[in-house]
């Protein structure tokens, strides 16, 4: 067995696996935590819609705060719809999902791809950059936050070497490319890249919870 | 050319290359070629450029045929195929294309000398062809 | 038997001329991408030399690779075993048969020992004593073992020979191995391709008559000459590919036009062989131009590499079940989790 | 050292303009005698016990995007990191994933995460207690809408129950609970003063009548500081003919147990609201100018009780605009500028965000919003029991400095607000900066200007 | 190694596909009393097709040969069709059946001159020929333009150089000189010359494949039609679209390839085929075989459904009986079974007992010598083939069969090219039933479908012309599609005789695979009863003139063209142990 076998094949597997497996093990995990009922007077009984709003709106900073965020907020924004845009537009990407899924749709110019690659690279780049020289960040980051950071680097950086036939024989880089994407797999469940799937409970939660009581989401 | 009313046209061996525009490949040969003759002159040195293995697209070669010219010498080998010889407008510079039985080509050289090495009768050919008249000769003398 | 009878004066008496002679190494110095002055040397060299002996051993194989051969266009099969070779054992081509057969390949060993060039097409049953291929009551190990002896070199022409090919794929019921898994004392090139392209075989096999060794190979033994580059980094149907415009089945508006067979499963990115520059059969198509994906056939265990038609950037094998079977494990542990947590703030509740 | 002789030692302040202890020099941030590791264990088994699903979904959101320090005044006027709200959390979500997520025992079993030590908690008391007013704005900036606030709330139980309050803050909230009520206002003391501004001022306060429509409650900050708030009270309710009563076993309001992290006390606190009301029959109870107060029985009122309340609960401004929207309160205009600071629990977080705007449009007042106003106004940088620490001080000054700015921005001739805790605060604030600004009561201002029947 | 109960061992067969071997007992005169016939060598593609996907298998079954590349290529993408009742397109169709004819034509002519020419031709002999009298013969037989005494004189001086230059390659140790060679110099020159002929013009009908199929050999195929879309463009299509191999330029390769095909076959191997056989008119007598003969027919004008329409119809012909053609159903359980008593393998109910493919079994059970070895143990099992069984009876497939069945239903070009031969040589119908029968059939048989291909191509080319392009089905390709469990055979006409694949595909994977090909039906060992298989009985009764050079054992066995990479193959529906070995 060769690298790229390995990598399209157990390591694959396994990765999809314990993916899988740590987030629904993290998910149940969380939301079958006691939960109290609460007894006071609703303002609004339509929590649920609250839920909503949240998600949706969050994804934008509110006016008061927009100036002090702009420059995290538009760094966020790249990275995450360059993700969004290489992972779901790419058509090797989308051939995988159809692998997994049976679900397809049409792809972007790998031209795009390659260029949105580029743009979101230098943006995790300056994300890094960021994260090592602001106070706050600093202070806050672990290990778990340059870890996650390298994994979701490793398979943008991966790929595009893989696409331009970059530095090594292409079969390596691709076995490469899909270790990365394994490893992204497997950590995923266990770091805050879960926060793509948490982002939705928790800000459906304080939405519903606010919504009740009427106070400001 | 893609029609099908020209169905009963025959085409032998479209030429492999696909593309129309300049790969750019053509001003590097130029070059060369100058720094091959100039090194001929200088010292006698010859030398050769294999176009086969460049990846020359139909215009590139077409801006060398006319670049390079058609010289004084035109000449036909026909072994195994056919293979044309010419001078280009420069002399010294040869071009040199080699086809197969089925007329593809198999070699194409663009050679920096006085005269390739193919067109030279081989020495031993000629030793050959002196026993072989001697022996014709002798013949008819004797007869 | 004149003995000492060189190619050259031979190729005279045959009636084929110096010329024609020269042209057809400047052909062979052209295909294998030698200095353009190489073909002098080659034409002075082979002039001077008898005709290498080859003996060609058939294994595990299909014949295919013996019929890619006979399909060579530059040079042509005729052109190589009577001006190039001495073909001395070759089951499928000779003459001889059985005792006279063995006969041609004893005799042809002992004239030109040490110095023959052994040709093996077909992968070498090992398990059970390798009974699951004999020639003459010999197992195919025996005779290679037997034959390697006396080569100057060895080339291992397709998959099976350099790789275990098709015989060695999943899960390899009897024991196939390669060439290079046995000869460890021998130089040994790999020619690989389910069959290779004639024009490859050939191509080697003048660079060693020329040179008297074999050409610079890669990593796992096969001449870089013919092996450097990728399907499909030399494709016609690259740009496509760069465009991001893909056929979808084998008969759609993007299979007509020549796009890119990505998405139908093409092996063109890791494959090496010169199958898109060299073309086959005299140049007509490649799978590629004539709408199938490459298999990846030059490549090892590309049999073993899940469906044909699975895309690369895809997993092997759809294991669903085992990943079914970590979502359901996931769900049982977060329950689990979930449950020890509330034990432990019920209990705490009752210490208060 | 005994609860009682911390009180002796270091006795309420009162004639300050905020309340505090005397002394605060000579600190006293631990209670109790536990020992160093019993306070570890204690802090995490209380800990343990709020990790709900909700709690749970928080902690596991957070990305340490680092945005919620743009949104606390405490992070913005000093901008020193460690006043980032999430990390104010560390200690709390390292004992989450240790003890309760649902890695726990793998974390547990690596020792991924350590332990939480003592070290730890002592110099986390500053970022739990003195520099978190828990008013939430962080909220409204997360990404991932993670109520950082609550979680803070919750981090206090274990805090408390270690023993590791702020001297000030356990002190009034350990005297809340003794005498009921943090600053010595207990039933005889706020029946006496009632009977006394009720002859001062001419005006009838009912106490402890036996039935009644509408029960009242104060908070001990307006009983003993601005005890207009009880007169002006009386006089509007009077005005509007209700059958109302203060009563002197449920009239006190504040929350010092809640705010020190204090459940008990906290749910002792509550009950005695709630049976009060009960008691008397009455099927409304207004809850004072005081934040944390309409949290604490609005929204957590019904869940102490363990059911829904026989009564309704309002906020005064709340009744207030009720009773301006439906022309029972009618006022003269009051013909002046004016801009109303949001306290945070009872608009941001408690919902309560037009219903003074209501008050003031009724009062004719031209109202001038500030520039970040209503739910994302900024906090007055006292709340959550901070104004009583006075370690918190240089902080809450800074922070009050981005309050006072805001204010004069503004441009309005009054500023007004409905807590007394913000009030409490900005007393404070106006005097350390000799400011000229002084907060009004919007509960006053309506009791004043009410047109004469 | 003729051992001393007279037994006569010809290993390698040589100018085969496969690795053969064949063991004759004679008697004291050198006639062959008992033949057996033995394939040495065994790979397991079938066992290693298991658990793969179906649209797979035509790549792993085309290798079972390099030869016949194609044929195991057609069958299977059939056989999966058949299990998924999958249509495919009428273009499809004609395109595989262009390329299959092609294989026929390529496969005979090489077969002809590359492989079978030396048991007929002296190459030696041609040294002695007068090149102007080569000439006026080959001109007396056909009007093939290289006929010149100038060509045969370049030949022959081409061909004394190699001999004189002492190192012979693959003409060494040939049987020169042995009187079983009759033919004069001037015919051996003729054959010698046609040889190389033969060899430029292979290379050249071989790119039918390649424009079809990428490659040649092994081209591509696919299940549901063909991999290769027809690019017609109209007229000012933009510089962006790109192209595929079959565009005007391919499809007018392969006219011109077609035209070269029955060119070469009226001209050159017709012509030659009788030339030589009219010096071998003894081999009409001889290797006579069983006198059984199947076939299952191919070359569909409308599709597998519909047997009515193939070119080459099935039906099976016993003792000779013209006049009576059995029908072959492929699924029926009792019609086709194999036998595997004098098999390396071994069954579970019983060694001595048939099973039909479907519910086939095989365990590699090696009771052999163990190598190196002298001599096979022919009393018990003694090859890696199988014997296959028609009801019982054992049948020979391939040229003859076919023809004989074309002729038997009234073909009348069939008819008509049987009459001629048989006419022009002077022989009886029976003369058919022979070595050189077989050989007259093969020739016959790619004249037949020469000229069919042309018909097909025109029909392909009328289609796109009334702007039917389509070359694929994609309707079945994705195995979500599929029924869960599917079973189907598919078969084709392989140039060695009847070919059939069977396939049992269970929840989008192969389960079960088997194939029973041209070479076992031919080359299989005796059955339970002793019955031998066709190779066996077509050598009995033959006499050797030198056991040393065993000339005439070649003739009949090269006149069956054997593939015995072909005839051996393993599976295992059980997945019990597979392999056992026992060594004696």
């Amino acid at each position: 067995m060769d690298l790229l076998q390995f990598a399209r094949g157990p390591a694959l597997t396994w990765a999809a696996t314990v993916f899988m497996f740590g987030i629904t093990w993290r998910l149940v995990g969380i939301l079958l935590l006691k939960r109290s009922p609460d007894f006071s007077e609703a303002r609004n009984a339509t929590s649920w819609l609250g839920a909503v709003k949240l998600i949706i709106t969050r994804s934008w900073p509110r006016r008061e705060f927009r100036q002090r965020t702009l420059f995290a907020q538009s760094l966020g924004y790249i990275f995450h719809v360059g993700l969004v845009i290489i992972l779901f537009g790419f058509a090797p990407h989308i051939l995988f999902f159809k692998a997994l899924t049976g679900l397809g749709w049409p792809n972007l110019p790998s031209a795009f791809i390659q260029l949105t690659s580029g743009i979101t690279l230098a943006a995790l780049i300056v994300v890094l950059v960021r994260r090592l020289s602001h106070p706050v960040l600093r202070l806050l980051s672990n290990f778990d936050d340059y870890f996650s950071w390298l994994v979701t680097f490793t398979p943008v950086a991966t790929g595009m070497l893989a696409v331009a036939h970059f530095g090594a024989r292409y079969e390596t880089l691709l076995a490469i490319h899909l270790l990365s994407v394994a490893l992204l797999l497997v950590w995923f469940p266990f770091g805050k890249l879960m926060h793509s799937a948490l982002i939705f409970i928790s800000r459906g939660t304080t939405g519903a919870l606010f919504e009740r009581k009427g106070a400001s989401i | 050319m893609n029609s099908l009313t020209h169905i009963n046209i025959k085409v032998i061996n479209p030429l492999p290359c696909q593309s129309a525009g300049l790969s750019g490949n053509t001003d590097a040969i130029l070059h060369e070629i100058l720094a091959l003759l100039e090194a001929f002159v200088a010292t006698g040195q010859t030398g050769a450029i294999d176009l086969h293995s460049l990846p020359l697209t139909v215009a590139d070669y077409e801006v060398l045929r006319t670049t390079l010219g058609d010289g004084e010498v035109h000449a036909h080998i026909n072994v195994i195929g056919k293979t044309e010889v010419r001078e280009t407008l420069y002399p010294g510079v040869w071009w040199l294309t080699y086809y197969n039985m089925e007329e593809d080509i198999v070699a194409d050289l663009l050679e920096v000398t006085t005269i390739p090495e193919i067109l030279k009768s081989p020495a031993e050919d000629v030793r050959e062809g002196l026993a072989c008249l001697r022996d014709l000769t002798g013949a008819v003398t004797m007869m | 038997m004149n003995e000492s009878d060189t190619l050259g004066a031979s190729l005279v008496r045959s009636g084929v001329s110096r010329r024609s002679f020269l042209k057809f190494c400047t052909a062979m110095a052209s295909l294998m991408a030698l200095p353009p002055g190489a073909a002098y040397a080659m034409a002075d060299a082979l002039s001077r030399a008898q005709r290498q002996s080859v003996i060609w051993l058939s294994f595990q194989e299909c014949t295919g690779c013996v019929e890619s051969l006979t399909r060579s266009f530059d040079p042509t099969l005729e052109q190589m075993i009577f001006e190039m070779i001495s073909l001395d054992y070759q089951e499928t081509l000779q003459a001889a048969s059985g005792e006279a057969a063995e006969l041609a390949r004893v005799e042809a060993m002992k004239s030109s020992y040490g110095k023959y060039l052994l040709i093996v097409d077909g992968s070498i049953p090992t398990k059970d004593g390798g009974v699951y291929s004999t020639v003459a009551g010999v197992s195919n190990y025996d005779r290679l073992i037997e034959m390697a002896k006396g080569a100057a070199a060895i080339v291992a022409v397709g998959t099976c020979s350099s790789y275990g090919g098709i015989p060695h794929a999943n899960p390899n019921p009897t024991g196939a191995v390669s060439v290079s898994d046995i000869i460890k004392d021998k130089p040994v090139m790999n020619v690989p391709g389910c069959p290779p392209i004639p024009s490859v075989i050939a191509g080697t096999l003048a660079y060693f008559v020329t040179y008297g060794k074999l050409p610079e190979l890669d990593h796992i033994g096969r001449p870089k000459v013919f092996y450097a580059d990728t399907i499909h980094d030399r494709c016609y149907r690259r740009p496509f590919y760069d465009q991001g415009k893909f056929a979808k089945t084998f008969d759609d508006e993007g299979a007509r036009n020549g796009w890119c067979l990505y998405e139908l499963g093409c092996k063109g990115p890791t494959t090496y062989n010169a199958c898109a520059t060299i073309k086959w059969n005299g140049g007509v198509s490649y799978p590629i131009e004539s709408g199938h994906g490459c298999l990846g056939c030059s490549e090892p265990n590309f049999w073993d590499n899940g469906s044909f038609y699975r895309p690369l950037s895809t997993p092997l094998a759809s294991n669903t079940h085992i990943i079914a079977a970590g979502t359901l494990g996931g769900i049982a542990a977060g329950v689990v989790a979930a449950g020890l947590s509330r034990k432990h703030q019920t209990h705490i509740g009752e210490e208060k | 050292m005994s609860t009682a002789e911390i009180d002796s030692t270091h006795p309420l302040e009162l004639d300050q303009p905020r309340f505090s202890v005397k002394n605060p020099e000579a600190r006293y941030d631990k209670q109790g005698d536990l020992s160093d590791a019993q306070r570890v264990e204690t802090a995490m088994r209380y800990f343990v016990k709020d990790f709900g699903a909700v709690a749970a979904t928080y902690l596991e959101s957070c990305i340490h995007c680092g945005m919620c320090a743009d949104a606390c005044h405490f992070y913005v006027a000093t901008e020193d990191p460690k006043y980032t709200p999430i990390w104010k959390l560390e200690p709390f979500k390292q004992a989450y994933k240790r003890e309760a997520g649902p890695f726990a025992a793998i974390y547990r079993a690596l020792n991924l995460k350590k332990k939480v030590t003592v070290e730890q908690l002592e110099a986390w008391q500053a970022l739990i207690y003195d520099s978190c007013t828990l008013c939430g704005r962080c909220t409204l900036i997360c990404p991932m809408g993670i109520d950082i606030a609550s979680l803070v709330g919750l981090a206090r139980h274990g805090m408390n129950q270690a023993g590791l309050v702020p001297h000030e803050l356990w002190a009034v909230a350990e005297r809340a609970q003794r005498e009921g009520s943090p600053l010595g206002a207990t039933p005889k003391v706020f029946k006496d003063r009632c009977e006394w501004l009720a002859d001062e001022n001419q005006v009838a306060i009912p106490v402890d009548k036996a039935q009644a429509d509408v029960v009242v409650t104060m908070s001990s900050i307006e009983i003993m500081k601005y005890p207009d708030s009880i007169v002006a009270t009386a006089k509007i309710l009077n005005h509007l003919g209700l059958n109302w009563t203060f009563r002197s076993d449920g009239y006190e309001a504040t929350n010092f147990g809640m705010l020190s992290g204090n459940s008990a006390w906290q749910q002792e606190a509550s009950m005695k609201l709630i049976h009060a009301t009960i008691a008397a029959g009455a099927k409304l109870l207004i809850l004072p100018e005081c934040g944390h107060a309409y949290g604490a029985m609005r929204w957590q009122g019904a869940n102490i009780y363990g059911k829904p309340l026989p009564f309704r609960v309002l906020h005064i401004s709340e009744f207030l605009a009720e009773n301006t929207k439906n022309g029972a309160i009618k006022t003269k205009p009051l013909g002046k500028t004016l801009t109303f600071h949001d306290p945070c629990q009872i608009s941001r977080r408690g919902g309560a965000i037009e219903a003074p705007r209501d008050v003031l449009n009724g009062l004719g007042a031209a109202l001038i919003e500030m520039k970040d106003t209503k739910g994302v106004n900024w906090c007055c940088g006292g709340g959550g029991g901070v104004v009583t620490i006075h370690r918190a001080d240089p902080i809450r000054y800074k922070a009050f400095q981005i309050k006072m700015k805001q204010v004069d921005d503004a441009g309005a001739e009054l500023l007004v607000s409905s807590c007394s805790n913000c009030r409490q605060t900005f007393d404070d604030g106006q005097n350390h900066f000799h400011w000229d600004k002084t907060m009004l009561s919007l509960l006053e201002l309506v009791a004043d200007n009410l047109e004469d029947k | 190694m003729s051992t001393p109960t007279n037994r006569v061992i010809v290993d390698p067969i040589t100018r085969i596909e496969g690795h053969l071997r064949i063991e004759a007992e004679t008697d004291a005169d050198g006639r062959i009393i008992r033949a057996s016939s033995a394939g040495t060598m065994v790979r397991g593609i079938e066992l290693i097709l298991r658990g793969r996907d179906p649209r797979d298998a035509w790549a792993f079954t085309q290798r079972i040969c390099g030869v016949c590349t194609l044929v195991h290529g057609i069958a299977s993408v059939r056989a999966v069709e058949d299990a998924l009742k999958y249509d495919i397109p009428a273009n499809a169709q004609l395109i595989r059946n262009l390329m299959i004819g092609a294989q026929f034509v390529h496969d005979h002519v090489m077969h002809f001159y590359h492989l079978h020419a030396l048991d007929w031709v002296d190459v030696v002999s041609a040294l002695k020929a007068d090149p102007k009298a080569t000439s006026a013969l080959a001109q007396s037989i056909s009007g093939y333009a290289k006929s010149s005494p100038g060509y045969f004189s370049d030949v022959q001086k081409k061909l004394k150089g190699f001999v004189e230059g002492g190192q012979l390659g693959i003409f060494a140790n040939g049987y020169w000189g042995n009187p079983g060679y009759k033919l004069p110099p001037e015919a051996n020159l003729m054959a010698v010359a046609h040889y190389f002929d033969a060899l430029a013009w292979q290379r050249n009908v071989a790119q039918l494949h390649a424009i079809f199929g990428g490659k040649n050999p092994h081209p591509n195929f696919v299940v549901g039609g063909v991999p290769c879309a027809i690019s017609i463009h109209p007229e000012g299509q933009g510089a962006s679209s790109g192209t595929t191999s079959l565009n005007v330029e391919g499809l007018q390769k392969v006219q011109d390839i077609i035209h070269q095909m029955r060119d070469f076959v009226d001209q050159v191997y017709v012509p030659d085929t009788l030339a030589i056989a009219g010096f071998y008119k003894d081999w009409f007598k001889l290797g006579e075989g069983i006198g059984n003969f199947m076939s299952y027919g191919d070359f569909p004008e409308k599709g597998m459904s519909d047997a009515s329409s193939f070119l080459i119809p099935s039906g099976v012909i016993l003792n000779r009986d013209l006049s009576i053609i059995h029908p072959v159903d492929l699924n029926a359980e009792d019609q086709i079974q194999e036998y595997v008593a004098h098999s390396w393998y071994d069954y579970s109910v019983g060694k001595n007992k048939g099973l039909h493919p479907y519910v086939g079994e095989t365990n590699l059970d090696y009771t052999g010598p163990k190598p190196p070895y002298a001599q096979l143990d022919v009393e018990q099992s003694y090859s890696w083939i199988k014997s296959p069984r028609w009801k019982g009876h054992a049948v020979e497939v391939g040229p003859l069969a076919r023809v004989l069945i074309l002729y038997a239903r009234g073909h009348e070009q069939t008819r008509e090219l049987v009459g001629m031969t048989l006419k022009k040589l002077d022989l009886p119908v029976t003369a058919l039933y022979s070595t050189l029968g077989r050989t007259a059939a093969r020739t016959l048989e790619s004249k037949i479908i020469a000229d069919a291909m042309q018909t097909w191509y025109d029909n392909l080319i009328a289609n796109i012309k009334a702007g039917d392009v389509k070359t694929f089905n994609e309707k079945l390709w994705e195995p979500s599609s599929w029924p869960s469990t599917a079973k189907g055979v598919g078969y084709t006409e392989a140039p060695r005789g009847a070919l059939a694949h069977w396939i049992i595909i269970k929840d989008g994977k192969i389960d079960n695979y088997q194939a029973v090909v041209p070479s076992t039906w031919n080359a299989g060992p005796r059955d339970e009863e002793g019955q031998e298989g066709p190779y066996e009985a077509a050598l009995k009764g033959t006499q050797l003139h030198d056991p040393k050079q065993p000339l005439e054992i070649l003739r009949t066995i090269h006149s069956f063209d054997p593939c015995i990479a072909c005839a051996v193959h393993v599976t295992d529906p059980e997945g019990e142990e597979l392999i056992k070995v026992k060594i004696r």
